[in-house]
Formats: C-alpha cells, sequence, structure tokens
C-alpha cells in the first residue's frame, strides 16, 4: 500500500511538472500568435526548452519576503494552492483504468476542494503587506465565492442527468453518446455556465481582476518571487487542468470515444484511439478554448463581474437544474 | 498505516485547535482554524466516511472560514497583535474548559463502549439523497423545507439592510 | 425578452472577438515578428538612417576635417569636442588643424545637425545601430585615426 | 418596507459607529497604467476613489529653459522629446512659429510632405494609443495588431527622416530634405492596407460588449468642464467642443483639404474613443488627397544660415494627436529665443482627471486615464 501510494505521489508530481512546462508553453505560443507573434523560439527548437529555462531561472532567483509581511503565512499560501490543486486531481479518471481514487462522491468533492483556492488566495494577498495585494485577495475573494455557485449549480445539472456523483460512473453513462449531445438545452447551458464560472473561478481574463495588470500590477501576488511566485503560476495551470478534465468528463464522454448511434464502422475506427488520447484530446481543446477567451477579451469591472453572476449566470443555471430536473424525471434524454 | 495517519491527523487536530486559542494574530488563528476543519476532514476520509468528509470541506472550510477570514480583511488592524489576555480572564477560561472537559469525560467515561463490528458501510449518496426528501419512512423533508424557508428569509433580510435607499426613495 | 436579446448580442459580440483573433491563429503567415540577431545578415536598413557618427577616411589615412568645429558649436548638447593645434605650414603660414575629435555617444540625440553644418563633408553617419557596450567610457570616441592627416584640398 | 427605510435612513443620519479607514495608495511613478513617470496619490473607499492628486515632475527636464540657450534650429531636435508620439507635429509647431515671425513662404512641396507626415504621426500615435487602450482594459492582443500597424508608419519615416521616433525632420523653412523615392509609393499602399484592417479594430474592441460596457457612461467629462480646464484634442471633442486647430487656424495648407472634423457629443470613455478611431479614418483621407496631388519642386524655402527672429511675441498653435500645442516666442531680435513657452495639450487634459474619476471605480479611473492619452513627457516637459 505504501508502495503505491508512492508510486502514486510521485506519478502526480511529475505530471505536475509537465504540465506546467506544458501548459506555460501552450498559452505563450497561443498568446503569441494570436497577437501575430512567434513567441517563444530561442531555448531549443521553436523554443520547446523556454519553459524549462524559465523553471531554472525562477528557482536561482532570489526569494524576497517583503518588510513587515507576515512570514509564515506569506510562505504558507504557495504550499496551500499547490497542496489543494494536487488534491483535486484525486477522482479524475484519466482513461478507463487509470484513475487515482474512484470515489463515489467525485464531483462533490472536487467542488469542496475547488473551494479552498479562495482561501490561499486570500492568505497570500494579506501577508504580503501590500495594498494592491489586498485590494486584488478581496476581489478575488468576492469572485470566486460568488461564482462557485454557478459552477456548483452547472455541476448539479449534470449530476441529475446522469444520476450519479462518480466520475466514472458519469463517464459510463456516455458510452452511446456524450452529455453535450443527448442532454439537450440543459447540457448546452451547464457547459456554457460551466466554462464561464469556472475560468472566473481560475482568476483568468477576462475575469482575472485580483491580479488585474494594469490596475493592481499583479495582484495578490506582487510581493511574490522566484519559486513561490512559480507556485501560483503552476496552480493556476494546474487548476485549468483539473476544471478542464471535469468539463471533459462531465460533458464530452471523458475518455470515451466518439460514437454515433450503435455498433458501426465509424464507432470502430474511434475505438482504436486509446482512451488516454481522448480524454488528453478533449482537456486541451477546453483549455485552448479558455486560453482564447483570454487573449480576445477585455478585462471585466468588479461591479460588472457580479453582475453577471448574480444576474445572469446564477438564475440561468438555475433555471437549468430545474430544466435538467425535469427532462431526468420525464427521461427525455437518450 | 491507517493508524499512523489517525495519529498524525490527531496531533494536527490538536495542536492547531490549540495554536488558533492561543495565536494572537486573528488572521492566523483562523488558517489555524482552517487546518483544525481540514484534519477533521481528513479523519472522515480516513474513516471512508467520504460524504462526511466533503460535507465538512464544503461547510466548515469552504463556507465558514473563508467568512471569517473575508471578515477579518475587512476590518483595518488586522495584523497587529492582539492584547494579551488579562489574569480574570485567563482565570475564566480555564475554568470553563476545566468544566467542559470534566463533563465530557464524564460522560464518555460513564458510558461502556462496544467495540464495532469492523466492518463498516457508508450510506450511499442516493439513500442520503432520498432520506432527506422523503415524506415517509422517517424522512426529513419537513425540516429540509423549513431550513430553507429560514435559509431564504435569512438572505432577503441581508439583501435589505445591505441594501442603500437614496433619500428620494423616501 | 430584452434579457435573453441582451444575452444573445453579447454573445454575437464577443464571438466576433474570438473569430478575429481565431483568424490569426489560424493564418501564420500574418505573424509580423522579425528575429533580431538570427536575421542580422538579410537586415536592410534605410541609408538615411542615423546610427553612429563616424568620419570617413580614404586609404591614405586622410580625413576631410579641418577642424572648423562648426559642428561642436551646431549640437544642441555638446556631444561633439573638437580639439585643434596650429601648425606652421611650409610657406608659413599659421593653420588650424585638428587633434582629437571627440564624439560622446551617450550623449547624441543623432539630430543630424553636426552633419548639416560641416562644410567640408567631414563626418557623416552608419548605420551600425548596435551601440551596446559592457562600460560607460567605451562610448566616448575619437572619431580621427590614429596619425591621419587632413586630405590635400583642405590643406 | 418604508419601516426597514426609515431605520436605515435614521442610522445613515446618526452616523454609523462602525469606523472605516481611508484607503491610500500610490499609484505611480511606476504603474503599468501610468505609461510614464506619473504619479496617482489616490484616496479609496473600497473600490472607488475618492480624492486622486497627480504629482508631476518626474520626468522635468526644464526644455523651455533650455531652449533660451539654444538657436531656432537647435530647437526643433528638442521639441521631439515633449510629445514623443507627435514629434512631427511638435517640429511643425516650431517650425511654423519662426516662419511666421521671419515671415518665410513655404514652397508647396514641403507643405504637402509636412501634411502628409503629420498625418502619418496622427495615425500612428492613435494606433499605439488603442493597442495601449485594450491593454489597459486588460485585452493584450490589440496592442500587438496596433504596434504592427504603427510599425509601418514608422518604418516608412525612417526611411525619409532616418530616425523612428525623433524626427527633427520639419524645420524652419521646409524639410530637412526631400522625401525617400520610394516614400509616395509606400503610403499608397499602407492606406491600402490600413483600409483593410481598420475593420478589424472594430471586431476585436470596439464592438465588443464587455468594452462597451467598460467605457460607456464612464468618465463623464462636459462640454463647460472641458472648455473651463482647457482640454483639447480628441478629449473636447468627445465632449462636442468643436476644437480642431486644423479647422479653426490652417496652417500649411490644410483650409484646401477636404476633411471633416470629428464630433462626438457623449462626453464619455466611449466617445474619446470613437473620436480616435474617426480621426484615423479622416487622417487616411487627407494623406489620399494630398497622395494624389502631390507637387513637385523644392523642399526648402529661402532661410538665412543664421535664422534671427525679429523683436516681438509670436505665437502659433497646432493640432497634435492629443490636442492643442501651442509655441509661444519672446525673441529679443537675437538668436536664441528670449522666452520659450510650450503650452501642451497633455498637461491641461490631465488636470481634468480629477474631475471625471473621483466617484468611479479604481479599474475605471484606468480605461479613463487611457481615454485621455496622456504622454508624461509632454506634461513635465
Amino acid at each position: 500500500m505504501i508502495i503505491t501510494a508512492l508510486i502514486i505521489a510521485i506519478s502526480v508530481i511529475t505530471l505536475f511538472a509537465v504540465l506546467g512546462l506544458v501548459l506555460v508553453y501552450m498559452e505563450r505560443k497561443v498568446a503569441a500568435f494570436m497577437q501575430i507573434r512567434l513567441g517563444p523560439m530561442r531555448v531549443g527548437p521553436w523554443g520547446i526548452a523556454q519553459t524549462l529555462a524559465d523553471t531554472v531561472k525562477l528557482i536561482s532567483k532570489e526569494d524576497i519576503i517583503p518588510n513587515g509581511a507576515d512570514k509564515f503565512l506569506f510562505n504558507l499560501a504557495p504550499l496551500m494552492v499547490t497542496v489543494i490543486a494536487t488534491l483535486a486531481l484525486a477522482p479524475l479518471p484519466f482513461s478507463d483504468k487509470w484513475i487515482i481514487w474512484d470515489s463515489n462522491v467525485g464531483v462533490f468533492y472536487v467542488a469542496a476542494i475547488s473551494s479552498l483556492t479562495v482561501i490561499s488566495i486570500l492568505t497570500g494577498g494579506w501577508a504580503s503587506n501590500n495594498k494592491y495585494s489586498l485590494i486584488g485577495a478581496m476581489r478575488s475573494g468576492a469572485q470566486i465565492v460568488s461564482y462557485e455557485l454557478s459552477v456548483g449549480l452547472s455541476l448539479v445539472a449534470m449530476v441529475l442527468l446522469s444520476g450519479s456523483l462518480s466520475f466514472s460512473d458519469i463517464v459510463m453513462t456516455q458510452q452511446d453518446a456524450w452529455w453535450i449531445f443527448k442532454g439537450h438545452l440543459p447540457a448546452w447551458i451547464a457547459f456554457m455556465v460551466f466554462i464561464i464560472a469556472s475560468t472566473a473561478e481560475l482568476n483568468r481574463n477576462p475575469f482575472d481582476l485580483p491580479e488585474a495588470e494594469s490596475e493592481l500590477t499583479a495582484g495578490f501576488h506582487t510581493e511574490y518571487s522566484g519559486m513561490k511566485f512559480a507556485l501560483f503560476m503552476l496552480s493556476e495551470y494546474i487548476n485549468m487542468f483539473i476544471v478542464s478534465a471535469v468539463a471533459a468528463t462531465l460533458f464530452l464522454g471523458g475518455w470515451m470515444p466518439l460514437h454515433f448511434g450503435q455498433d458501426n464502422f465509424f464507432n470502430h475506427i474511434m475505438d482504436y484511439i486509446p482512451p488516454l488520447v481522448w480524454f488528453a484530446g478533449k482537456v486541451f481543446f477546453i483549455i485552448f478554448l479558455i486560453m482564447w477567451f483570454r487573449w480576445t477579451f477585455p478585462r471585466l469591472r468588479i461591479d460588472q463581474l457580479l453582475t453577471l453572476e448574480w444576474k445572469y449566470l446564477l438564475p440561468i443555471s438555475l433555471i437549468n437544474v430545474l430544466a435538467a430536473a425535469w427532462i431526468t424525471v420525464t427521461g427525455w434524454h437518450f | 498505516m491507517k493508524a499512523i495517519l489517525f495519529y498524525i491527523f490527531s496531533v494536527l487536530i490538536l495542536a492547531c485547535g490549540i495554536f488558533t486559542v492561543t495565536s494572537r494574530k486573528i488572521y492566523r488563528a483562523a488558517i489555524f482554524l482552517l487546518l483544525t476543519v481540514v484534519s477533521v476532514a481528513a479523519l472522515y476520509f480516513l474513516m471512508e466516511y467520504t460524504f462526511l468528509g466533503v460535507v465538512q470541506l464544503v461547510i466548515y472550510a469552504g463556507g465558514i472560514v473563508v467568512l471569517i477570514l473575508f471578515a477579518v480583511l475587512l476590518t483595518h488592524d488586522s495584523g497587529s497583535l492582539l492584547p494579551p489576555l488579562g489574569v480574570k480572564r485567563t482565570v475564566a477560561t480555564f475554568a470553563l474548559t476545566g468544566t467542559g472537559l470534566t463533563v465530557f469525560l464524564y460522560t464518555i467515561l460513564g458510558r461502556k463502549v462496544e467495540p464495532g463490528s469492523g466492518e463498516f458501510n457508508e450510506p450511499s449518496v442516493k439513500m442520503i439523497g432520498g432520506q432527506l426528501l422523503d415524506l415517509y419512512n422517517f424522512g426529513f423533508v419537513l425540516p429540509f423545507e423549513a431550513i430553507s424557508i429560514l435559509l431564504l428569509a435569512a438572505m432577503v433580510g441581508c439583501i435589505v439592510l445591505a441594501m442603500k435607499f437614496s433619500k428620494t426613495m423616501n | 425578452m430584452s434579457y435573453i436579446e441582451n444575452i444573445l448580442s453579447t454573445s454575437v459580440s464577443l464571438l466576433k472577438g474570438m473569430k478575429m483573433t481565431g483568424y490569426y491563429f489560424s493564418h501564420p503567415k500574418e505573424i509580423y515578428t522579425r528575429q533580431y540577431p538570427e536575421n542580422r545578415k538579410t537586415l536592410k536598413l534605410p541609408e538615411r538612417f542615423r546610427a553612429e557618427l563616424t568620419m570617413p577616411h580614404d586609404e591614405f589615412n586622410r580625413h576631410r576635417c579641418s577642424g572648423c568645429t562648426a559642428c561642436e558649436i551646431a549640437c544642441p548638447n555638446g556631444t561633439i569636442k573638437v580639439l585643434t593645434y596650429m601648425e606652421t605650414t611650409p610657406d608659413n603660414k599659421k593653420k588650424k588643424r585638428l587633434d582629437t575629435f571627440i564624439y560622446r555617444l551617450s550623449m547624441c540625440t543623432f539630430c543630424n545637425l553636426c552633419v548639416d553644418s560641416c562644410p567640408s563633408d567631414a563626418i557623416k553617419f552608419n548605420q551600425h545601430f548596435e551601440h551596446s557596450v559592457t562600460e560607460r567610457k567605451q562610448l566616448t570616441k575619437v572619431l580621427n585615426r590614429q596619425g591621419s592627416t587632413v586630405t590635400d584640398e583642405l590643406k | 418596507m418604508e419601516q426597514v427605510q426609515n431605520i436605515v435612513s435614521d442610522r445613515e443620519l446618526q452616523g454609523s459607529n462602525l469606523q472605516t479607514q481611508e484607503y491610500f495608495i500610490n499609484v505611480g511613478p511606476q504603474h503599468p497604467s501610468t505609461h510614464g513617470v506619473l504619479h496617482l496619490k489616490i484616496k479609496l473607499d473600497g473600490e472607488i476613489i475618492e480624492d486622486v492628486d497627480p504629482i508631476l515632475g518626474y520626468i522635468h527636464r526644464s526644455v523651455e529653459k533650455m531652449c533660451e540657450k539654444l538657436s531656432y534650429r537647435q530647437i526643433i531636435p528638442i521639441t521631439s522629446r515633449m510629445d514623443y508620439l507627435s514629434a512631427h507635429i511638435n517640429n511643425q509647431a516650431v517650425a511654423l512659429a519662426v516662419e511666421k515671425a521671419m515671415a518665410v513662404e513655404v514652397p508647396p512641396r514641403a507643405r504637402a510632405i509636412r501634411i502628409l507626415m503629420a498625418e502619418l504621426t496622427r495615425i500612428g500615435s492613435h494606433q499605439l494609443w488603442w493597442g495601449v487602450m485594450g491593454m489597459d482594459l486588460g485585452a493584450l492582443t490589440p496592442f500587438f495588431w496596433g504596434f504592427r500597424d504603427r510599425e509601418m508608419i514608422t518604418e516608412m519615416f525612417e526611411e525619409t527622416c532616418g530616425t523612428r521616433l525623433t524626427m527633427n525632420y520639419i524645420i524652419p523653412g521646409g524639410v530637412a530634405t526631400d522625401v525617400h523615392p520610394d516614400f509616395i509609393g509606400k503610403v499608397k499602399n499602407y492606406i491600402r492596407h490600413l483600409r483593410k484592417k481598420l475593420p478589424e479594430y472594430d471586431e476585436i474592441l470596439t464592438g465588443n460588449r464587455i468594452f462597451i460596457e467598460r467605457t460607456r457612461g464612464v468618465g463623464y467629462l462636459s462640454p463647460e468642464e472641458a472648455v473651463s480646464f482647457g482640454c483639447t484634442g480628441p478629449t473636447a471633442r468627445g465632449s462636442g467642443v468643436s476644437c480642431d486647430i486644423r479647422k479653426w487656424h490652417s496652417y500649411d495648407g490644410y483650409d484646401k483639404l477636404d476633411f471633416n472634423e470629428v464630433l462626438f457629443n457623449e462626453g464619455d470613455n466611449l466617445a474619446r474613443y470613437k473620436v480616435r478611431i474617426k480621426e484615423i479614418w479622416e487622417s487616411l483621407r487627407i494623406i489620399e488627397q494630398v497622395v494624389e496631388n502631390f507637387p513637385e519642386g523644392e523642399v526648402m524655402g529661402k532661410m538665412k544660415k543664421v535664422i534671427k527672429l525679429p523683436k516681438g511675441e509670436f505665437y502659433q498653435r497646432v493640432e497634435t494627436a492629443r490636442g492643442e500645442l501651442g509655441v509661444y516666442i519672446v525673441s529679443d531680435g537675437g538668436n536664441t529665443p528670449y522666452r520659450i513657452k510650450f503650452r501642451s495639450p497633455n498637461f491641461s487634459n490631465l488636470s481634468v482627471l480629477k474631475k471625471i474619476v473621483v466617484g468611479s471605480k479604481i479599474a475605471d479611473m484606468v480605461a479613463t486615464m487611457s481615454t485621455l492619452d496622456l504622454v508624461i513627457p509632454d506634461i513635465d516637459r
């Protein structure tokens, strides 16, 4: 048991490192291409080793703790944010066999863990003893707490449709078709609300108010440098991966191949592609979508951010839950 | 393995609990409270009572501690040390906690605890949900609805209190 | 009803923006980046580009500066310092000769006034734009070469 | 309900027992939204701005005093460094003032070149501003698109003037050199390019709902205030104040060209934004007209080698990309000015900041500062 635990721990850490490297590189390339630039080109062919070089740089940088900061909490915050991101990884099914912890309350668990992220941001912002950081922390508090509702409700809609809280069960219910195809309008609406609200929970543009570059310089992590900053950044990308994985699992069938109808030639071809590839493909599609948002839209103002949640997303997702319940009760989905 | 984890978490709970009440920085106290709450959730997970563990995380860590932190952030001077307790207060606190501990131990020790069968089955989520919204079979639909209405009333009250009324509205 | 219209029109406007960025993402031909140190060989600077003041010397190590200090006067911020000495020519006339032509690159604003004011076209700007040096004093340059003389026509 | 209202208003009247603290933040001198070394002391109530106190002087170089020591020809390169995004137009202002004082006739080709350069400068400045505006609102992509289009203008400048930013090209009597032989062709190409790319600006930013929400109704500047604070340029024209110097006090032959003064009456950030976008279109029209009838001939009028202004006071104003730039020269008959004063548009435009951002949110202040289009070296000089 200890050996299994060790193997899992090592593979999770490896996954973290690789994901961090790949996603940062991907973000920079996506941004560059949208901005008619080439992006990193120097380190390795097409700049592939750029993020590796950046990591080395970040490790070797001086670790600055500002005067008057609460040292204990200042050091704790980046650790907390990384640990929370790690915890949320546990119940996600990467393929039909690869799942760390097949929990029967997986969806609920991920929602619960992701609600803790705000604490580390609040702590980081408060402990920095910087006014910009404090404003950023306050903003992120208001933002994450409100958007959690919409995320939760869109999850509830999907849980209603699939009738289970367990990720592996939810994937199994999509054997014939993904929920986005057979869930009618409620699944679509839940998908969109989930993507929007989780972008907000990730503090990414257009909802990046806690770090608003042009207003608060870097918001809650203004004072962080070196590896501590890297941990904040890493956990942002890990969280992005988790959100995309959840969306892929709930709406796009997780590791399930694309199937149309019953037992035909097309389905058999699709079955040859390994489940892990399906899963990764879907996850990276959603990650790309979130990146696309970031490099297109301007940032919202704080009151508009809250208006969007409380006047639009929340009522819509409440009605959507009702509709999903109706569909489930009447059995309208295929 | 489980026993080791149990002791680790128990020590964490106790230590963080003590730090929570002795820390003189209010924000640190809240963070220690968070660690306590999360460690309790970890114990639930250890007992494979995952649903309760998750509920613990959502309500206590994700809800109450965040609320406390928010309140702390909104107050200025949250970074300065709280004044140390006076002698009177220290004595009173010790007396109160001592009484509580005595009552608690008395009750626990007075009862004979039977060792369980060893097998423990977590009620499925479906069962919990069914029981919560059941009209019959000792279901909890009435308290559930009553609490819903109470919370709704509280929410409306909050909004009314927080709303700013312009002079022209009067 | 305006509620739903609002949502729809917003989505349309946002999708338009995403279409634009998507267009550029999928058309790498539009990329405008020029990779500078790599393209040094193909880099073409316009002939009028002003990068650094130089004093051209011919093959006999002769320059065209008569040491009249017109450039020094024309310079708005004292970039140029012309040091001269008096030389007695064979026919016993006293003539001003250039000793050292000091050019402080760190102060130059590349306004071209010195070149404009020069009566004998002794100085001009070249296209060597890579100015970075490791020490500040390297930015102070002497433009006339070691042992150089003035051309015959200005003698 | 009424009772609740009474309770609330009573509590408001008595003053709450809760103590709130004013929150001071220093924005700048190094801050991404000030685009230079501007320092704003801001008093905050939560997210809402209660007071703004701009502190200037971090980049003061005493340009005016320096100019008293310099000849009129030497002043030109110094002026390029005030509003570095309108370098050509700054040069033009001094050149025009000197020409006015000496009553020098500028050849038509030089005048056409001046208009071309000025309008290209205006387009380039507005493009840079457009990109930066997007960046201030959190959209980074427009920044690069704006810079791409401005880069082409800068390259044309580089080819003709020899420099990219600080030109020293428009000088008393005409222009320093004739344009590069390729210049006209490149301008024509550029017009074609920009006519294709400008609608993209609208698609990514102007039409975007988030952008509209962020700018519409924000930072309202009434026409009366615009006039009383001395605002000029797109800032005032967004409030419906007609102040285009090219129309009202035409110079260098602008009166012979067909173009409109862009006016919007809303007075908010969106109006100021639209003014600038429309001005790019108008500038394109001007450039097209000039390019079609590009005169031949000399580019330099009859100027003496040493410029000496007659005794007296001379004033000349021009329309830079940011508003009215005035040059006031007092001459004692020598070859240097006795006193020179620049009326810079940015100083007046900044002074209105406090008036329009108090009561709005921090994010609105960033957007408003962005639409005022401040160039800090021009404020401090």
